[in-house]
């Protein structure tokens, strides 16, 4: 594992904290858009696993996190200091897919792995920048990171459950209007019940559609077998080594509740 | 400082063996140390369970957290003997450290079958998994069973020559079973593998996960067994539950382990093993340095 | 809400009871309860293990932190059930809850005296402690010896026609165990009893404490045995292990337990009882209100 | 338990930190010199029991705990910050005896408990205050807290290992050549082979002798019986119920490593 050393960790949100670590920029110049890196959040055995996070930014040698808190895991991490010092393993699992002509799709903290897919898709080298970004939250409170998100200069269109700000209602509802207009590839990530919708959406429009896709990992690295996706074709796929994107068409994503 | 042991038909440059189902079957093993970090940490890799025909494993969820431990329904997810001999075996053997087999059977033919099939190959030795649905009795557990655990040990002793250690399931018979496994032929036997346990991963609709405990919470289960068998057997036995330190490992040791292994700790870091022998090392310095009888 | 259970001859106003040996004989319950606190929240206390004659217990260390739980010695310090029925009982009949008398015994004729001893108190129930050596068999416990145990229930059944728990070990025949004191004539069984465990308290000089095992670390074993265990009998099962929270106590409750009680949390909060009752109501509320099958 | 907020957590030498909570004076106000408290460090469960620790001071609204980082429990109080809540329960264990005429002896982190006795025998009404105070510890920067002892006014004698400052030696040293003067009652806290020592010195010159002692413990109040220290009689005494402060005839000290 590697040392980071915490520059902030601070509240964006209700329950969404953006956490900057401090590492030496060869490590972080090997992170692509669509890995993740697993956390270790100290030394005690409680929480014992470390847990994984999409790389929402990366300035300079200061590695951008966006995450939830959600349970013991993540109320953990939100209470480290600035200073102190965090472990941490990458890049994991496969960059996203390099496609062109796409739309986004994020749900809630769903957003957090895209930042990072913008920065590095304004030269237009490695990572192609989508046409469009959907991205949904419950309210207006947990839409986050606007500012940073705007400054790409691509179309974001937002919805809230609730109608604070942008569409109310789902943000599924805005994607398929989208996709009536004009198909295009989608690339999704958000709560299950956002990524079915989608999945069904890429079917009935006929669109490749990519999942990021989440399960409970331990190694994070192909060990374990732990993280399994069901397949279509009745085996299992192993998140940490051919995801966490994979292609709608691929999963049986009937294992989602 | 030698930290060479000598598990009869098997000696090991260290006392440390990466535990079967922790790194995968080892392919990887360069990928996070050098070899000589390999040579000079790792006295042996033992594979994920082998079993004679490719299994898919158990469906998801497989893993659960649960205080200071883990549990885990991986089912032997692996791609059976064939293609373990094909694609993987010959990856591990350059490490140059000894290759122990973990061997998954639900028949006792089965095992016999992968034993013979092996004996071809440059593999150290074999462990027994006994933790398994016995489908020729209806799905108990071979290691309820000291009498199917005393033809399993001696009929894989009679076409295998190398080392044979059987690795024991902390629950049923415990005792029995080992001593049962030394009669048998074994050569080591090691305690233990995880513990049955079970989690709530929904309260509505009620659902569960059902698996094996590993991970610091067994630790003291776990080296209690360890101390209990070694008085009563002389084969050596093989301390593996809940080790994350150097500390860990000594304690171990000096249960009456001679040898041990890691499992869980590799999932949370997956250089543990130097680590932990950097404080073993430490850690036995610092104890001598107060006294000539160590 | 009510959270009244019903366990044959015992009617309890919570499911939660408070378990042996981690609240003492009880006598302090109204240091850390209004009397109103004690009534609405705990169904039922158990004593601390009595037996015959007085114990003074082992000699120290008596206690070891574990990852995610505790190790304790303690051999069954108490005053003997005279003292107890002068100077404690006369105290703790006055909370107005049922007592459960927790009978430690190394022969079945102390288990007898004990619960004749108790006929004429008022105490609602007894709990039979089987993790006990059984002197008259060498010393091994009666928790490993099915017969004993069968024997210890039927006679103990005879002379006590109150409720009657039986605590099981969590190793051994469990299974076997716990069919067994259903057919002898226990109203429930309690799973369990602490996990036999090792731990190092010093590497030089090698000293080592033994001990049971509580709190959170074996919470997924005993989950498991309770489900396990709740399938195969008709008795209530009360389940016991690392219960610290309401959650934990609700994952007990649809795990199959028809009652659960808490220990080692008391040891760290003596007003446990008060949080968990809380937080289970409100996770009992919060799955009410999705649906109206509960 | 009690809630408490952290005010400041600072160190004060080498592994010893002052640790102030904030808390109502109602509560503060039952603690007498001499009890404990139990701190449980945060809700997760590595380290799973609250650890116990003397009152060194109590200022209006605030208590002061001086503590040692020697495993898990105190390495986690230690990473607590300003402005957290941690819980606690006390006061616990019984307060130091009414005595006059006495000598303190501390060995290292056993100076914590005597801050507040101090305090407590300004005015001589419940406590009074003790002749002297022998301190000693490892080196200089170990000897902690002093500016604050010293202004009780009441001589205080330092000792150090390696003679960084004060006499260079054990301070139980300087306690035999002040018993050998002036025999006096004894009241001790420190290393068990201090405490050894001092039993000794008790019994060469016919001193009463109180000693506070150690011992892991759960409960804290009598429910668990974990805590035993065996008596010259034979059976044992809790320490949370019948200490930490003991009579030295009475104990059986040969349990001591
Ligand atoms: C590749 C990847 C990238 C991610 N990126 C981000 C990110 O950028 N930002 C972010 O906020 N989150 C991200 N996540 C999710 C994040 O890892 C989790 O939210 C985090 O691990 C939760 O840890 P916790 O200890 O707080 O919660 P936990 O206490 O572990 O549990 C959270 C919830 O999941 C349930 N749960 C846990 N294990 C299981 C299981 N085996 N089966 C079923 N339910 C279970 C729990 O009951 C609970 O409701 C990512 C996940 C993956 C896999
Ligand atoms: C009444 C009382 C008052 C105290 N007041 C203070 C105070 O004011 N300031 C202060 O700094 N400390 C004080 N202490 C000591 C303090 O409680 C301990 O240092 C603390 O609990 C250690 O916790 P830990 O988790 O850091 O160490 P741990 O990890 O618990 O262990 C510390 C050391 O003790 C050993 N150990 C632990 N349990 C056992 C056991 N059962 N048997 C043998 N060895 C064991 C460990 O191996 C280790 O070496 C007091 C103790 C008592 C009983
Ligand atoms: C994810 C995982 C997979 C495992 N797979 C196997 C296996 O295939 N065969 C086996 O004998 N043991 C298996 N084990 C058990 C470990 O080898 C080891 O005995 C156990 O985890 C206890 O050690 P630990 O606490 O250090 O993890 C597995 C353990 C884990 C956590
Ligand atoms: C300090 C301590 C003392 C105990 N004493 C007894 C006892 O006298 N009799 C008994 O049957 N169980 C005793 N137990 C076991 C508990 O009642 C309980 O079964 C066990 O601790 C598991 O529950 P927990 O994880 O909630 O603590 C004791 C446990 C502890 C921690
Ligand atoms: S998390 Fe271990 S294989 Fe994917
Ligand atoms: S610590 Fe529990 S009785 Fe003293």
């Amino acid at each position: 594992m590697y040392q980071g050393k915490v520059v902030f960790n601070i509240k964006e949100a209700d329950n969404i904290y953006l956490l900057g670590i401090e590492a030496p920029k060869k490590i972080l110049k090997s992170f692509k858009p669509g890995q993740f890196l697993k956390i270790k959040i100290d030394k005690r055995f409680d929480p014992l696993i470390p847990r994984p996070f999409s790389i929402h930014a990366i300035d300079e040698n200061i590695l951008y996190i966006l995450y939830q808190v959600v349970g013991k895991g993540t109320k953990a991490l939100s209470e480290i200091k600035k200073g102190e010092i965090i472990e941490f393993l990458g890049p994991l699992g496969k960059p996203f897919p390099k496609i062109k002509n796409y739309i986004i799709c994020a749900g809630g903290i769903g957003i957090a792995g895209f930042g990072f897919l913008l920065q590095k898709s304004v030269n237009k080298k490695d990572f192609y920048p989508p046409e469009k970004i959907f991205y949904g939250a419950k309210t207006k409170n947990e839409l986050v990171r606007l500012p940073f998100l705007k400054k790409f200069g691509i179309p974001i269109k937002l919805s809230t459950d609730d109608g604070s700000k942008g569409y109310k209602g789902l943000i599924t509802d805005m994607v398929e209007k989208e996709l009536k207009k004009n198909p295009q590839i989608i690339l999704a990530c958000g709560p299950q019940p956002m990524l079915k919708k989608i999945a069904e959406l890429g079917e009935k429009y006929k669109v490749k559609t990519y999942l990021v896709m989440e399960t409970f990992l331990a190694c994070g690295i192909g060990f374990c077998m732990g993280c399994v996706i069901p397949s279509k074709k009745g085996n299992y796929l192993h998140l940490c080594i051919d995801g966490p994107t994979f292609l709608a068409e691929e999963i049986d994503l009937g294992f989602l509740s | 400082m030698d930290f060479s042991v000598n598990l009869g038909l098997l000696k090991l440059k260290t006392p440390l063996m990466l535990a079967s189902g922790t790194w995968g079957l080892g392919e990887n093993l360069d990928k996070f140390f050098s070899l000589k970090e390999i040579r000079e940490n790792i006295g042996a890799l033992v594979t994920k369970g082998i079993s004679i025909n490719p299994r898919k494993g158990n469906p998801p969820p497989r893993l659960f957290e649960t205080p200071c431990g883990l549990i885990n329904f991986i089912g032997v997810e692996n791609p059976g003997i064939k293609e373990f001999k094909k694609s993987f075996l010959p990856k591990i053997k350059k490490f140059g450290i000894p290759v122990i087999v973990n061997l998954y059977g639900e028949k006792i033919e089965e095992f016999l079958e992968l034993a013979k099939d092996l004996k071809k190959e440059k593999v150290a030795g074999l462990e027994l998994n006994i933790s398994c649905p016995n489908v020729e009795k209806g799905g108990i557990y071979f290691s309820y069973d000291p009498k199917i655990v005393s033809e399993l040990v001696r009929k894989v002793r009679k076409v295998w020559e190398r080392f044979l250690a059987v690795k024991l399931s902390p629950v049923g018979p415990v005792y029995e079973i080992a001593e049962i496994c030394e009669k048998s032929g074994a050569d080591a036997i090691v305690v233990a593998n995880t513990y049955p346990a079970l989690a709530v991963i929904s309260l509505k609709p009620f659902k569960i996960l059902q698996g094996g405990l590993s991970g610091p919470a067994i630790k003291p289960l776990t080296l209690r067994l360890v101390y209990e068998i070694s008085k009563k057997i002389k084969i050596p036995v093989i301390g593996c539950g809940g080790i994350i330190s150097g500390k860990d490992a000594l304690e171990y040791l000096l249960s009456g382990a001679k040898a041990f292994q890691i499992g869980t700790t590799n999932l949370i870091d997956p250089r543990s093993a130097i680590k932990i022998m950097r404080e073993l090392k430490e850690f036995k310095n610092g104890l001598c340095d107060k006294s000539d009888t160590c």
